[in-house]
């Protein structure tokens, strides 16, 4: 591996490089998901048809994935923590449990996705699914990198090696569980 | 990071808590059936879990303003963007036009809820795909 | 001015459309000319050759900022001003809609235009109504209402002597108004990209006087072309 | 395109890293910021050359129709779409901004803010690596079965949704896949610019000493990444209803198509600013240094610059006038659309006031600059005809639009390219350039270039719509004074085609055998002129600099030489 460039370890603005950019990322992803939902919104708003096709979303998994992922959230931001106090294998022990709780979550939505499948709730049902499956499957393809990337960040770490990045994909972590937070009540709870 | 090292693990376990408990909230309140406390159970409840999520968890309050204020740009726009396009699209019919085909599913819906076969739509979901798909505006 | 010198004006809202691009024209053109005029002579009057040292002006000095901020007066004021027309212009040709004397509906498909013409009784969706495909016939000084549908993708209804152009979305009818002035034969034109048949959709509009109009509908209309006694039965219609 | 890169190949003279490096990780992987911009650079100009290709194809057609066109053969009305559509695609999304944003943004911001590299050279790297992947599939959709999308580059459903429709069951999917992952590398792209700029400035460096191009650029991906989102997922929903049959643009199942349209320009309109505002910066970096004068009100254009921003996502739907929004909508965006004329035209006149009382040369880089100021001005007035809804009722779509923004993206991507290009190829090379064949090809690319459009604003009055493939179908504009029109543009095409020989003729033998630049062959201030030209891996290996003034003062009372450079200290 190559030397970091001197240029990221300047803060110039106040924050460390990756934090910055962390950030940027999160704004960028806020408007692909407001995008996205502002769109699946007006014509939830519109057809009140869609309240019935709603309702044979099961809010009890989705509440349980929203349990998952804020349990993953409280053990990403303590790995966070262990990594303050220069705790490197507790902190990836601490990722290795929000990877944990990221395939929990995946499981529980391939156990969902299934059984809505072969009840004949597809993506192509009606454009209520079609917005199902489009808005929960981006974000589950986030929740898949965001583990996968953990679990390069948590390998480091174990070595107490590149210990600021325990945040960073903390972060984004805590980003995935906020579209979440907005993903549950708009597509389980609105009825 | 420096400012929130005040904080013990303590803290973001009970943040962790206060989180579920909303949580739990938001699941029951549409258990009431009172459409309004369902819209605040679900959506008020998010922004706060949101909201607690960004400062306790993501310490958006430690990092410099700008950070703040960019987010709350990509909100606002996305605002603008609900504005600038729920004219047309949430609408079925506004200044010298009309999407018939969707004002007819609408009354066909509408005359269904009132012969009372309304709860018929989600289960209809559960049972055959094709009754998924023919619910759709447009196909009546 | 200009636009009428490129193309005939046939409907009663083009001259306004020609007026306000003149309109703007004016308007633009002359900031557009000043600011061309300073751009070259500054690049004369102050060519290396003729000029010893640069000066140092850093902008905000109050002399030189109140010119930037003098200008913006006048283009506040035209941008004002063109907003009041343009504004006027739309809500005249698209928001208002004049009391009908006739309505037509027009549906796009790829790539023809089917013209449905309300036929000797006037009213739309009778049995006299008459078809055409990529022909439509409408009567000098009759304001019209259209009915815009597409059958499949997105068409746009443009009529470039009217000055009109409406864009067809399947899913939904819009509404428009025209009226026309000038007797003649125009071109109808898709102007939305509909697929490789988008430069074959050429359709005409026949404006004719209301007498011409009247016996192209006579002629045409399916009773008359079915039986012979069909005036007789028009007239008992009407 | 690896054999492209390595025309950017230039001697290194020293190494951060103690290996030598091999000619895989110099070139093709490389991770400096410098010969990514390379990558970037050349890609640009190679797809810039392959959407000209498309227009001369097309243009042909339309002038002559019917004939077998050399080097392509008769354009079909199917080739016709295909051709028009990948021409506005790769011109935008293939040339200017890969160019504007991604070349010059990876060349000038670490090297103009005092960094040794971009911050994250390994996301760098793999921006362009996308980019590339997405050029390849927009290339590569001319071959498939069907032939390329052919639904214009806004890509409105149905058509582009439904293959019984486009008749490009592959191309269309391929079109909108390739617009995906560019998105997708210009993100990466944008937080490095963003992060670079905000983060990495050389000591020293306040808020108003970074020069303004760097401020464009990182203006311009912040734009870029906050308008994106929607037409991203907009793709992601364009590509379910293709292949796994939703319906979200579908009006008969529940859809609407007009949902795209304002997806498609709440990114589309913000998007012009985006390519706008660096081809701006550029040519304040190149009208100062030629003027030897500081920029008119640093922070006024500045303020411009994020005031045009900002407006610039509340007009999108002037693009959507007559294409079905509601009426009343229309009225709103009017308002905002000739708002926007107030900060682009206080950033023209402080333009031509940067000019006032300075010393001006007229070099290859500076005509190039002063022509991006006149022919955006022509560009930018237009525009006003479009933006007011009455007018544009019969405006919209027609030539008049057509030529309306080729005055604006024609200045901001070819004519501010070649101004940075130019300017900056001492750097980039380490030679200089032919000023002569410089100021030729210069002449002979903005005669026709106006030659070519000018007739095409007449041509849009007289009621010409775009996007059709044979005008002798239509009366109305098959008349003999339009048919001469027309051919005046396609021949001014040609010519200007082919002076583009002249350019690369004289980059090549300017790059082989120009004479050397020196370091700061134009006596600039910024801080990009005071490491060597090209300047090795790591920019500075002596150690960075450090900033002490802003980028523009030229010819300061207190200051015996005409310019300042921002590293000397006072």
């Amino acid at each position: 591996m190559s030397a970091r460039p001197i240029a990221t370890t300047r803060s110039a603005a106040g924050m460390p490089t990756a934090r910055l950019a962390v950030w940027w990322i999160i704004a960028s992803e806020i408007v692909i998901f407001g995008g996205l939902l502002g769109s699946y919104i007006m014509h939830r708003l519109a057809h009140g048809v869609w309240a019935d096709y709603a309702a044979a979303t099961n809010p009890w998994i989705g509440g349980f994935n929203t349990f998952v992922l804020l349990t993953s959230s409280l053990m990403a931001v303590l790995g966070h923590q262990a990594a303050e106090r220069g705790d490197g294998p507790r902190a990836a022990k601490m990722l290795y449990l929000t990877c944990g709780g990221g395939l929990l979550f995946i499981c529980v939505k391939a156990y969902e996705w299934t059984t809505e499948i072969s009840h004949g709730m597809t993506i192509t049902a009606n454009t209520f699914w079609s917005f199902y499956y489009t808005a929960a499957g981006i974000h589950a393809l986030h929740v898949i990198a965001g583990c996968i990337i953990m679990l390069f960040v948590a390998q480091t770490a174990k070595k107490n090696l590149e210990l600021h990045r325990v945040e960073i994909i903390g972060i984004y972590w805590h980003f995935v569980d906020v579209v979440w937070i907005f993903l549950f009540p708009l597509l389980y709870i609105a009825k | 990071m420096s400012a929130h090292e005040a904080h013990g693990d303590e803290f973001y376990v009970k943040t962790w808590a206060i989180l579920l408990v909303l949580l739990l909230i938001s699941v029951l309140g549409p258990l009431l059936g009172h459409p309004v406390l369902t819209l605040i159970t679900a959506f008020g409840i998010a922004v706060v879990k949101a909201y607690l999520v960004a400062v306790r968890f993501m310490h958006i309050n430690l990092t410099p303003r700008f950070v703040t204020y960019a987010v709350a740009t990509t909100l606002v726009f996305m605002l603008l963007f609900f504005a600038g396009t729920a004219p047309d699209v949430m609408k079925n019919h506004g200044t010298n036009w009309v999407k018939p085909a969707w004002i007819q599913a609408e009354a066909a819906y509408a005359a269904e809820v009132a012969s009372g076969a309304a709860g018929h739509h989600g289960a209809g979901g559960h049972g055959e795909a094709p009754h998924g798909g023919e619910a759709a505006p447009a196909h009546h | 001015m200009i636009l009428e010198s490129l193309l005939p004006a046939a409907s009663s809202y083009a001259r306004d459309i020609g007026f306000l691009f003149d309109l703007i024209t004016l308007l633009v053109g002359v900031p557009f000319l000043i600011a061309c005029y300073l751009f070259f002579a500054f690049i004369f009057r102050f060519a290396a050759k003729k000029v010893d040292k640069a000066m140092y002006i850093t902008g905000y000095e109050h002399e030189y900022m109140k010119w930037i901020h003098r200008a913006h007066v006048p283009i506040l004021v035209f941008d004002v001003i063109i907003v009041i027309f343009a504004v006027n212009v739309w809500y005249n040709v698209k928001q208002n809609l004049p009391e009908a004397e006739s309505t037509v509906r027009v549906i796009a498909q790829q790539w023809a235009w089917t013209f449905v013409h309300p036929g000797p009784d006037n009213t739309l969706d009778t049995a006299d109504d008459i078809t055409t495909v990529n022909e439509l016939h409408v009567a000098k000084d009759t304001l019209y209402h259209y009915k815009l549908e597409s059958k499949d993708v997105l068409h746009n209804f443009s009529v470039p002597v009217f000055r009109l152009k409406q864009d067809a979305i399947p899913g939904r009818v819009i509404t428009g108004w025209f009226e026309p002035t000038l007797a003649g034969e125009y071109d109808i034109q898709c102007a939305e990209i509909c697929g490789i048949g988008h430069g074959l959709m050429p359709a005409r509009i026949h404006i004719e006087t209301p007498s011409q109009h009247a016996a192209w509908v006579a002629e045409n209309s399916p009773f008359s072309l079915a039986k012979a006694s069909a005036p007789e039965l028009e007239v008992a219609e009407r | 395109m690896a054999e492209t890169i390595h025309v950017g190949h230039a001697e290194e003279h020293g190494h951060h890293d103690h290996h030598e490096m091999s000619f895989l990780e110099k070139y093709v992987f490389p991770l400096d910021h410098k010969m990514i911009a390379m990558q970037y650079m050349f890609t640009g100009m190679f797809m810039a050359l392959i959407g000209g290709f498309f227009a001369y194809a097309f243009r042909m057609q339309l002038a002559f129709p019917g004939m077998d066109v050399p080097f392509w053969g008769v354009v079909t009305p199917a080739d016709y779409n295909a051709l028009v559509t990948s021409h506005g695609s790769v011109m935008i999304f293939w040339v200017a901004m890969p160019v504007l944003i991604a070349a010059f943004g990876n060349y000038l911001i670490p090297l103009m803010i005092g960094a040794d590299d971009m911050v994250f050279p390994k996301i760098n790297r793999l921006s362009y690596q996308i980019f590339l992947i997405s050029a390849i599939i927009i290339i590569a959709s001319f071959f498939v079965e069907g032939g390329a999308f052919g639904g214009a580059w806004t890509a409105y459903p149905p058509l582009s949704t439904k293959a019984q429709y486009s008749l490009t069951p592959i191309g269309s999917t391929m079109w909108i896949t390739a617009v995906a992952l560019e998105f997708v590398a210009f993100l990466l792209g944008g937080i490095n610019f963003i992060t670079t700029a905000m983060n990495s400035r050389a000591p020293g460096m306040k808020m108003w000493d970074i020069p303004m191009v760097v401020w464009m650029i990182v203006i311009a991906s912040i734009l870029f990444m906050l308008s994106v989102g929607p037409l991203l997922a907009g793709g992601i929903m364009m590509i379910f209803d293709q292949q796994l049959g939703t319906a979200f643009f579908d009006p008969d199942r529940g859809g609407d198509p007009i949902l795209w349209q304002h997806l498609f320009w709440f990114f589309g309109h913000p998007e012009v600013y985006v390519v706008l505002l660096p081809a701006v910066g550029i040519v304040a970096e190149v009208m100062t240094v030629f003027s030897r004068k500081k920029l008119f009100a640093y922070k006024t254009v500045l303020y411009t610059a994020i005031g045009t921003g900002v407006l610039s996502f509340t007009v999108w739907a002037h693009h959507q006038f007559i294409a079905g929004i509601d009426p009343r909508m229309a009225n709103v965006f009017t308002v905002t659309t000739l708002l926007i004329s107030v900060p682009i035209a206080e950033m023209m006149f402080v333009y031509i006031a940067t000019l006032y009382g300075g010393k001006i040369t007229l070099t290859t880089p500076m005509l190039w600059a002063l022509a991006f100021v006149f022919e955006f001005l022509i560009g930018g007035i237009t525009g006003i005809f479009l933006g007011a809804s009455g007018n544009d009722i019969y405006m919209h779509d027609t030539y008049f639009v057509l030529a309306h923004f080729h005055y604006t993206f024609y200045p901001i991507a070819i004519i501010g390219t070649y101004a940075g290009f130019t300017f900056w190829f001492p750097k980039m090379f380490g030679k200089m350039m032919n000023d002569g064949l410089g100021k030729l090809h210069f002449w002979l690319t903005i005669i026709p270039f106006n030659l070519i459009f000018l007739p095409l604003f007449v041509l849009g009055a007289s009621g010409q719509h775009r996007r059709i493939y044979d005008y002798t179908n239509f009366p109305e504009l098959a008349q003999p004074w339009q048919q001469d029109l027309r051919q005046l543009a396609t021949i001014s095409l040609v010519v200007m085609l082919g002076a583009q020989v002249i350019f690369f003729y004289n980059v090549i033998k300017s790059w082989m055998s120009g004479p050397p630049a020196g370091k700061n062959p134009w006596n600039s201030g910024t801080l990009e002129w005071t490491a060597t030209s090209p300047p090795p891996h790591g920019n500075w290996p002596e150690g960075l600099p450090t900033c002490y003034r802003g980028p523009y003062e030229y010819s300061h009372p207190d200051h015996d030489k005409d310019y300042w450079p921002q590293n000397e200290p006072a």
